[in-house]
C-alpha cells in the first residue's frame, strides 16, 4: 500500500514525511523525524505523555493519524525553549522538582503551556483539572502544581 | 488501510456508500484510533471529514443551533452562546475524557461511537435535540434517541453520515443539566449518568420535563416516568424523591468491571435528583 | 560463642530448632557450621539468606565479624521495590 | 529517643542543600533517551504472542506461516530458550515466566515471539502463529486458591515450611512463621480484642514507562542490550545465565528509567528479546504495550488477612496475631512472608505471632511494589490498632505511641532494634496543626504508621578527576528519582567542592563493577556510601600529590575546603593547593587521579512513617475526596530534601490509588478486563490535595552521614491511614481495599440492614 505524503510544520520548520495510513502522528514523530521527546505511555490518549500542541489545541499524538497533520502546525517539546533560553515553565519544572522519572515530564510542560495560553491566572483546582489528562506516578503532582503556579506568576510579570 | 479526505458530504457520503471491506468515518478519532490499537478493528478505508466545508462550524439559526459533526467539544465550550443556552449539554460534552481528547472528540463520534455510557448523549436526549443525517440519496433528521440501537450499533444505513447535531432555541424559564458518576474526577468513563431538561410556568412550577439516564441499559434511556413524576410540582423533595424512584426503577443495568447493577440503580437515583435541582435553578426556580 | 535464633522456613528446615549455640567467628564460619549440622539449612544459604548481628542486618558480607554473646538472627533475603 | 552525638553534632555544607539536578535539563527538553527512545542500525522490531487463556496446555506451536511472511526475520518459541537453568528453580521460574513451555499459566503468558522489519509486519506475522492450546481449570482469586478443590496450578508443590510434610500438592508454596512470646496467654490477659479480616486486590506499580529494550547480539557470541531496568547487573546476570552468554560478554547499559517502582527489578522481554537477536542475526527492538505490561509484568499480590489484637483497659498490646494469604502468581514467591515479617513490626510486643501464606493463582508473576507486601499488612494491622483504641476508649495516637517499638525492642521479626523513628514520627504526628484541624460533616480523618526494612548491599563508584579539576564519578545504581543529585551534593561535600564542579553519570556493566540493583530504597544509601569512600580514596592520592609537589612528607598535607594546606608553621608560606592545581600538575607528579571503593553497604537502617489524612465521603454515591494529607518520616539524613519530599510525596498519592480504586479485575474466564490507564485508575491531578511532609532525622549510625533509605516505606501508611479515615466518616469498618464508591455504598447498606 502506497504511503501518504504530508508536509506539515513542526516546531516552525516546514517538515514532509510519507507514511502509512493507519500510523499515527505519535509514530511519525518518534520514528520518522527523530522526536522522541513525546512519549507512548498507553496508546489509547489515557497518560498524555505524547502530548503535542496541533494549531493552539493541545492533543494526544497517539490519538491522531500522521496523514492528518498535513498542513497543520505542530509544537513538541523539542521546540519549547527557545535556543538556550528555557521556557519559564521548563525552569520552574526543574527549581521545584517537578520531575522525578521524568516520563511524563514532555506531556506534562506541553499540558501546561497550553492551559497558561488559553487562562494565564489558573486557581490551584483549575490547574488540577486541567492537568487530568496527564499521569504522573512518581510525584503526587504536588510540585507539578507549584511548578505551574509559580511558572504562571513569572510569566505575568514577564 | 486508504485514508481519504473529501471535501464534501457528497463525496463523503459516496466513499462510505462504495467502500468495500471495513470503513469508518473519523472526526475527532478518539474512539476511533483506541479501538485501531487495541486490534478490535482493522479498517480498510479511513474517511476523515474534518476537511468537509462547514462540519466545524456551529451555526446560530432561526430555530436554535447547529453544531457540525466536526466540531470538537473545546470548541463548544468556547461557544458563549451555546454555553448560555444549553449548560447541560456543554458541560456533558465537555466531560468526554482529558483536554488533550476534548481538543479532538465531537459529539456526533460520541453518539455513533453507541456507547451506552457516552457522556453528550443523555444530556442530548434530555435536550430534545436532533441528528441531521446525510446519505447518498437524501437527508433526514431523527430524535437523537432514534441513532443509537445498542452497545456499538446505530440506525445509520451503509453511507450514511451525521453532518450536524440540531438543538432548539431556550425560550425563557428553561434550564438543562448533566451529572455522571465517575470514580475519580477526571478520565473515567461514567458508571452512571443523568441528563435532565427542564421547562417552568411563571410560578416556578415544572410544565416539561426530559430525563435521560446513561449507562443503565443498552442505549441511553429516555424515562417518561421521570417526566410524570416532576412535571406540575415546584421540584419539592417529595417530588425529588418520586423522581428518583422513577429513574432507579427504570434501570436495566449491568455487573461490569466499572460498577454493580445496586450501585447503578441507586446512583442513577442520586444524580437525576441533582441534575433535576440544577435544571430547576438555571431555568430560573427556586 | 553466639546464640543463633532460626525464623520462618528456616526453623523447620532444621528440624524444628528455635535457636542454637554455635562457636564462630565471622558468618562464613556460622554457615558452614550451620550446613553441617543441618544439612537441610543448605539450600536456604545457597538461595542467600540475611544475618541480622545485634539488630543491624547483613545480607552479603561474609567475613563480618561476629561479637562474643552477639544476637543474631538469620532472616530470608529480602527483596524491594 | 537516643541518638549518636557524633552524627547529629555533623555540619554539612552541600547536603541538606536542594539544587537543580545535573539530569534535568535533558528532561524538561525532552532529549533524555528512555527505554524506547533508542535505535541500532538495520533494528528489527519484536512482538510477542501472549496466551489468551488464564490455564492451558500448550500442545502444539506451528510458526511456519509466521516465518514465510515477507519480513519476518526470526521466530522463537520456548524451544529457543533452552533450559540451562541447571536445576536452579527460581531462574526456571524467571525463564517459565518469559516465556510458557508446556503451560501457560496466566492471560498474557508470553508464548512465542517475531523480529519483524517493521511494526505492521510483526503484527501480522503473530497472527499467522497458530497455537493448539488444551484449556484447564484456573484459579484468580487468593481465597479460592486455597480451597480444598482448587484447580492445582503445580502437582509438584507440597507446602514448605509444614511439619510433617503435606501428602497433597496445593497452591500453596510455603508457609513461613514469625514472632515471639505466648499468644493464647496474651489474649487471656486481654481487657478488649478485634479480630476481622481483610482483603486487598492486587495493584501495579504503573510507572508511565513500559518496559522496553534493544536487544543486539552477534555471531560470536557478545552482545549488547539497552533497557530501562532498576538494575542492569542483575539484568546482565540473568540473561546471560538464559542465553547461555558469558556475563562479561553481555554489555547492558541502563537508559533513562521512566518508573519502576520494583517492577523494573525483574526481566519479562528482555531474554526474548535477545533470543530474537540471536537468531535473526540483528538488532531487535522490542517494547511492550499498556495491555502487556499489565497483562504480563509484574503486580504486586492479592491478599486476604486475619489479624487479631489483644489490648487492656490502660492501652497496653497483650497479644497479637496475624494469618496472611498473599497470591504470587503461578511462582512461589516470599510475598506473604514479607508481610508477616513487616505486620507489626512498629510495635514492641510481647505477645506476638504472624504467618504467612504464599499462594499460587493463575495471574502474573507477582513482583515487588515499593516495600513490597508491607502495605497489605499495615491496612489489616492499623486498622485493627485504630478500632482497638476506640473500643478502649484511648485516643488512637496516643494508643500508638504507648505500643510504639523504640531502641532495644525486639522486633516481632526477630532482631532487636537500634535507634528508630517510629516513636519520633507519631509524636510530631500528636503534635501537628493537622491533628487539631475542624472537621466537617461527612468527614473523617485517619492515621496509621508504616515500616519498611531497607536495604544496603553490593555497590562500588569511580570517582575521577578531571584534568581541569572537575569530578566526573560513575556509579552503578540506576537513577529513577534524581539519585544523581543526591550523589552529586555527596561527591562535593565530601571533596569540599561546589556541586557544579562535580559530574555524576550512571555506568553500563562493562564500565563499572557489580551493582545491586535500585530497590530496598538503598539507591541514594548505598551509592552515598560508595562515594564518601571513593572521595576519600581521591583526597589520599591528592594529599601525595601535593606532598610531592611541595616536596613535604605526605603526613603534612591535610585537605580542608577542596584545597590542600600544608600543616606547620615554616610552611605557612605555602598557598593550599586547589583541586584544579593539583589535577594540572598530575601528569608530572603520578598520572591520573581517582578514587575508587568498593563495599557491601550493609547497615542500613529501618524506615519508619506516620500518615494523616481526612477525607469526605458522599453518603449518597460513595465517592470518597481526599481533602488533606501529611507524610511524616524518618530519613536519617536527607541529602536533598526536596528529592526526599517527592519520595514522601510520590509513595503516598500510589498509596492513595491503592486504597481507593485501583484494583486488577478478572472475568470468570480469567481473563484481565481492564488491562489499561482508563480502568485500571491511577490517580490523576485532580484527584489529590497537596501532600503535606514533614521530614525527621534520626542519624543512622551506619552511615557516615547518618542517611536512611527513604524510597518505599511512604507507601505503607495510606491505605490503613484512609480506610481509618473512610470508616471514621461513614461509621462503618472498612475491610476490603480499594474502597471503591460500590464497595462502600454497599458497605454503608449493609450498616443500615
Amino acid at each position: 500500500m502506497p504511503g501518504i505524503a504530508v508536509t506539515t510544520t513542526i516546531n516552525g520548520d516546514e517538515v514532509e514525511f510519507i507514511c502509512p495510513a493507519e500510523e499515527t502522528l505519535l509514530d511519525v514523530l518518534r520514528d520518522r523525524l527523530g522526536l522522541t521527546g513525546a512519549k507512548e505511555g498507553c496508546g489509547t490518549g489515557d497518560c498524555g505523555a505524547c502530548s503535542v500542541i496541533v494549531d493552539d489545541r493541545l492533543v494526544c499524538a497517539c490519538l491522531m493519524l500522521g496523514a492528518e497533520a498535513q498542513g497543520r502546525r505542530i509544537e513538541t517539546i523539542e521546540g519549547m525553549a527557545h535556543g538556550e533560553k528555557l521556557h519559564p515553565l521548563q525552569t520552574k519544572f526543574l527549581e521545584h522538582a517537578a520531575l522525578q522519572c521524568g516520563i511524563c515530564t514532555p506531556g506534562f510542560l506541553m499540558a501546561a503551556k497550553d492551559l497558561l495560553a488559553k487562562n494565564p491566572n489558573p486557581t490551584e483546582e483549575e490547574i488540577r483539572f486541567g492537568l487530568a489528562g496527564n499521569l504522573c506516578r512518581c510525584t503526587g503532582y504536588d510540585k507539578i502544581v507549584r511548578a505551574v503556579q509559580d511558572a504562571a506568576r513569572v510569566m505575568k510579570g514577564a | 488501510m486508504h485514508y481519504a479526505r473529501p471535501s464534501s458530504m457528497k463525496e463523503a457520503s459516496s466513499l462510505m456508500a462504495k467502500a468495500r471491506g471495513k470503513a469508518f468515518l473519523l472526526a475527532g478519532g478518539t474512539d476511533l484510533l483506541v479501538r485501531m490499537k487495541g486490534g478490535d478493528i482493522e479498517p480498510d478505508l479511513v474517511v476523515d471529514i474534518k476537511s468537509i466545508k462547514g462540519l466545524s462550524e456551529i451555526k446560530k439559526t432561526a430555530r436554535g443551533f447547529s453544531i457540525g459533526a466536526a466540531v470538537s467539544c473545546a470548541a463548544m465550550g468556547e461557544h458563549a452562546g451555546l454555553k448560555k443556552a444549553w449548560p447541560g449539554v456543554v458541560e456533558a460534552a465537555n466531560l468526554i475524557g482529558s483536554k488533550q481528547v476534548q481538543s479532538r472528540c465531537t459529539i456526533a463520534g460520541n453518539l455513533c461511537n453507541a456507547s451506552p455510557a457516552a457522556d453528550s448523549v443523555p444530556a442530548l436526549v434530555a435536550a430534545g435535540a436532533k441528528a441531521v443525517i446525510a446519505g447518498p440519496k437524501r437527508k433526514r433528521t431523527v430524535a437523537i434517541e432514534k441513532v443509537t440501537t445498542g452497545p456499538g450499533m446505530t440506525s445509520l444505513a451503509k453511507g450514511e453520515i451525521i453532518e450536524a447535531i440540531l438543538l432548539d432555541k431556550r425560550p425563557a424559564r428553561t434550564g438543562d443539566a448533566y451529572l455522571r458518576f465517575i470514580p475519580r474526577t477526571e478520565m473515567d468513563i461514567a458508571v452512571v449518568s443523568a441528563g435532565v431538561n427542564l421547562t417552568l410556568d411563571g410560578k416556578g412550577v415544572v410544565k416539561a420535563a426530559r430525563v435521560a439516564l446513561g449507562a443503565v441499559a443498552p442505549t441511553v434511556l429516555l424515562v417518561p416516568k421521570a417526566t410524570r413524576a416532576i412535571v406540575g410540582s415546584k421540584l419539592d423533595d417529595a417530588a425529588l424523591e418520586r423522581l428518583a424512584a422513577a429513574c432507579s426503577a427504570a434501570c436495566r443495568p449491568i455487573d461490569d468491571k466499572r460498577g454493580t447493577i445496586e450501585f447503578r440503580q441507586k446512583v442513577a437515583g442520586v444524580l437525576a435528583r441533582r441534575a433535576a435541582r440544577i435544571a430547576y435553578q438555571r431555568a430560573g426556580g427556586k | 560463642m553466639v546464640q543463633v535464633a532460626l525464623w520462618g522456613a528456616l526453623s523447620a528446615a532444621a528440624g524444628g530448632k528455635k535457636a542454637l549455640d554455635i562457636e564462630a567467628k565471622d558468618i562464613r564460619e556460622l554457615f558452614r557450621k550451620l550446613e553441617e549440622r543441618y544439612p537441610g539449612l543448605k539450600p536456604h544459604i545457597e538461595r542467600g539468606i540475611a544475618v541480622s548481628i545485634d539488630g543491624v542486618i547483613y545480607r552479603d558480607t561474609w567475613s563480618k565479624e561476629l561479637p562474643d554473646k552477639a544476637e543474631i538472627y538469620l532472616l530470608p533475603r529480602i527483596a524491594g521495590g | 529517643m537516643a541518638f549518636d552525638a557524633s552524627f547529629t553534632g555533623q555540619k554539612f555544607k552541600s547536603v541538606g542543600t536542594r539544587p537543580i539536578r545535573p539530569d534535568g535539563i535533558d528532561k524538561v527538553t525532552g532529549r533524555a533517551r528512555f527505554g524506547a527512545d533508542f535505535n541500532m542500525p538495520g533494528q528489527l522490531v519484536g512482538r510477542i504472542l501472549r496466551s489468551p487463556h488464564a490455564h492451558a496446555r500448550i500442545k502444539k506451536i506451528d510458526t511456519s506461516k509466521a516465518e514465510k511472511l515477507k519480513g519476518v526475520k526470526a521466530v522463537v518459541t520456548a524451544a529457543d530458550l533452552p533450559d540451562l537453568t541447571n536445576g536452579d528453580a527460581a531462574m526456571f521460574d524467571i525463564l517459565d515466566n518469559c516465556m510458557a513451555r508446556k503451560r501457560a499459566f496466566y492471560d498474557g503468558h508470553a508464548v512465542a515471539a517475531v523480529a519483524a522489519i517493521d511494526a505492521r509486519t510483526a503484527k501480522q506475522a503473530l497472527k499467522l502463529i497458530k497455537v493448539d492450546y488444551g484449556v484447564l481449570p484456573h484459579v484468580t482469586d487468593v481465597d479460592e486458591a486455597v480451597k480444598p478443590k482448587a484447580p492445582v496450578l503445580h502437582k509438584s508443590v507440597f507446602t514448605e515450611g509444614v511439619d510433617p510434610k503435606p501428602k497433597k500438592p496445593s497452591n500453596v508454596a510455603r508457609r513461613s512463621q514469625y514472632g515471639h512470646g505466648d499468644v493464647d496467654a496474651g489474649f487471656t490477659a486481654a481487657d478488649a480484642i478485634i479480630e476481622r479480616t481483610f482483603r486487598t486486590e492486587q495493584t501495579h506499580q504503573g510507572y508511565i514507562e513500559p518496559h522496553a529494550c534493544v536487544a543486539s547480539v552477534n555471531s560470536d557470541g557478545t552482545g549488547e542490550l539497552w533497557v530501562c531496568t532498576q538494575g542492569h547487573f542483575a539484568y546482565r546476570q540473568t540473561c546471560a545465565q538464559l542465553l547461555g552468554m558469558d556475563v562479561s560478554k553481555l554489555r547492558v547499559t541502563s537508559s533513562e528509567i521512566g518508573g519502576g517502582f520494583g517492577g523494573k527489578t525483574h526481566v519479562w522481554a528482555e531474554p526474548v528479546a535477545l533470543a530474537l537477536s540471536r537468531k535473526a542475526g540483528r538488532p531487535v527492538k522490542l517494547v511492550m504495550t499498556r495491555n502487556e505490561v499489565f497483562r504480563a509484568s509484574g503486580p504486586a499480590s492479592a491478599t486476604s488477612i486475619d489479624v487479631k489484637i489483644g489490648a487492656k483497659k490502660d492501652g497496653t498490646v497483650t497479644a497479637a496475631e496475624a494469618t496472611l494469604r498473599y497470591s504470587c502468581g503461578p511462582y512461589a514467591g516470599m510475598w506473604a512472608e514479607l508481610g508477616a515479617m513487616t505486620s507489626f513490626a512498629c510495635y514492641d510486643l510481647k505477645n506476638v505471632k504472624s504467618v504467612g501464606y504464599e499462594v499460587l493463582v493463575n495471574r502474573p508473576k507477582t513482583a515487588a511494589y515499593r516495600a513490597p507486601s508491607a502495605p497489605m499488612a499495615a491496612f489489616a494491622v492499623e486498622s485493627v490498632m485504630d478500632e482497638l483504641a476506640h473500643k478502649i476508649g484511648m485516643d488512637p495516637v496516643k494508643f500508638r505511641i504507648k505500643n510504639a517499638a523504640r531502641e532495644g525492642s525486639k522486633s516481632s521479626y526477630g532482631p532487636v532494634y537500634g535507634p528508630i523513628g517510629i516513636g519520633p514520627t507519631l509524636e510530631a504526628a500528636q503534635k501537628h496543626p493537622h491533628m487539631k484541624a475542624p472537621l466537617g460533616k461527612n468527614q473523617g480523618r485517619g492515621m496509621a504508621c508504616g515500616f519498611w526494612f531497607n536495604f544496603g548491599g553490593q555497590t562500588c563508584t569511580d570517582l575521577n578527576i578531571g584534568i581541569d579539576g572537575t569530578v566526573t564519578l560513575a556509579v552503578g545504581t540506576v537513577d529513577v528519582g534524581g539519585s544523581r543529585a543526591s550523589l552529586t551534593l555527596v561527591a562535593a561535600e565530601e571533596l569540599g567542592i561546589p556541586y557544579e564542579q562535580v559530574k555524576v553519570v550512571v555506568a553500563d556493566t562493562a564500565t563499572l563493577g557489580h551493582n545491586d540493583m535500585t530497590d530496598g530504597s538503598r539507591g541514594t544509601f548505598s551509592s552515598s556510601m560508595a562515594t564518601i569512600f571513593a572521595a576519600r580514596n581521591a583526597i589520599k592520592v591528592m594529599r601525595e600529590r601535593a606532598a610531592r609537589m611541595w616536596d613535604i612528607p605526605v603526613e603534612d598535607v591535610t585537605w580542608e575546603d577542596g584545597h590542600a594546606k600544608a600543616k606547620g608553621q615554616k610552611r605557612g608560606n605555602l598557598a593550599p593547593l586547589s583541586i584544579k592545581e593539583i589535577a594540572a600538575a598530575a601528569p608530572n607528579t603520578g598520572g591520573p587521579i581517582a578514587g575508587h571503593n568498593e563495599i557491601v553497604a550493609d547497615g542500613a537502617g529501618v524506615s519508619f512513617a506516620t500518615h494523616i489524612c481526612d477525607v469526605e465521603v458522599d453518603p449518597e454515591t460513595g465517592a470518597t475526596k481526599v481533602l488533606r494529607y501529611t507524610v511524616v518520616q524518618d530519613a536519617g539524613k536527607a541529602v536533598h530534601p526536596t528529592y526526599v519530599e517527592g519520595q514522601y510525596q510520590g509513595g503516598a498519592a500510589q498509596g492513595i490509588g491503592w486504597a481507593l480504586n485501583e484494583e486488577y479485575i478478572y472475568g470468570k474466564d480469567g481473563r484481565l478486563q481492564n488491562a489499561g490507564f482508563l480502568d485500571y485508575r491511577i490517580p490523576v491531578c485532580s484527584d489529590l490535595p497537596m501532600i503535606d511532609t514533614m521530614i525527621l532525622e534520626i542519624p543512622n549510625p551506619n552511615h557516615p552521614y547518618g542517611v536512611r533509605g527513604v524510597g518505599e516505606t511512604s507507601i505503607v501508611p495510606p491505605l490503613a491511614a484512609i480506610a481509618n479515615a473512610v470508616s471514621s466518616a461513614v461509621g462503618v469498618r472498612m475491610t476490603h481495599i480499594p474502597m471503591s464508591p460500590p464497595r462502600i455504598l454497599a458497605a454503608l447498606d449493609a450498616a443500615k440492614a
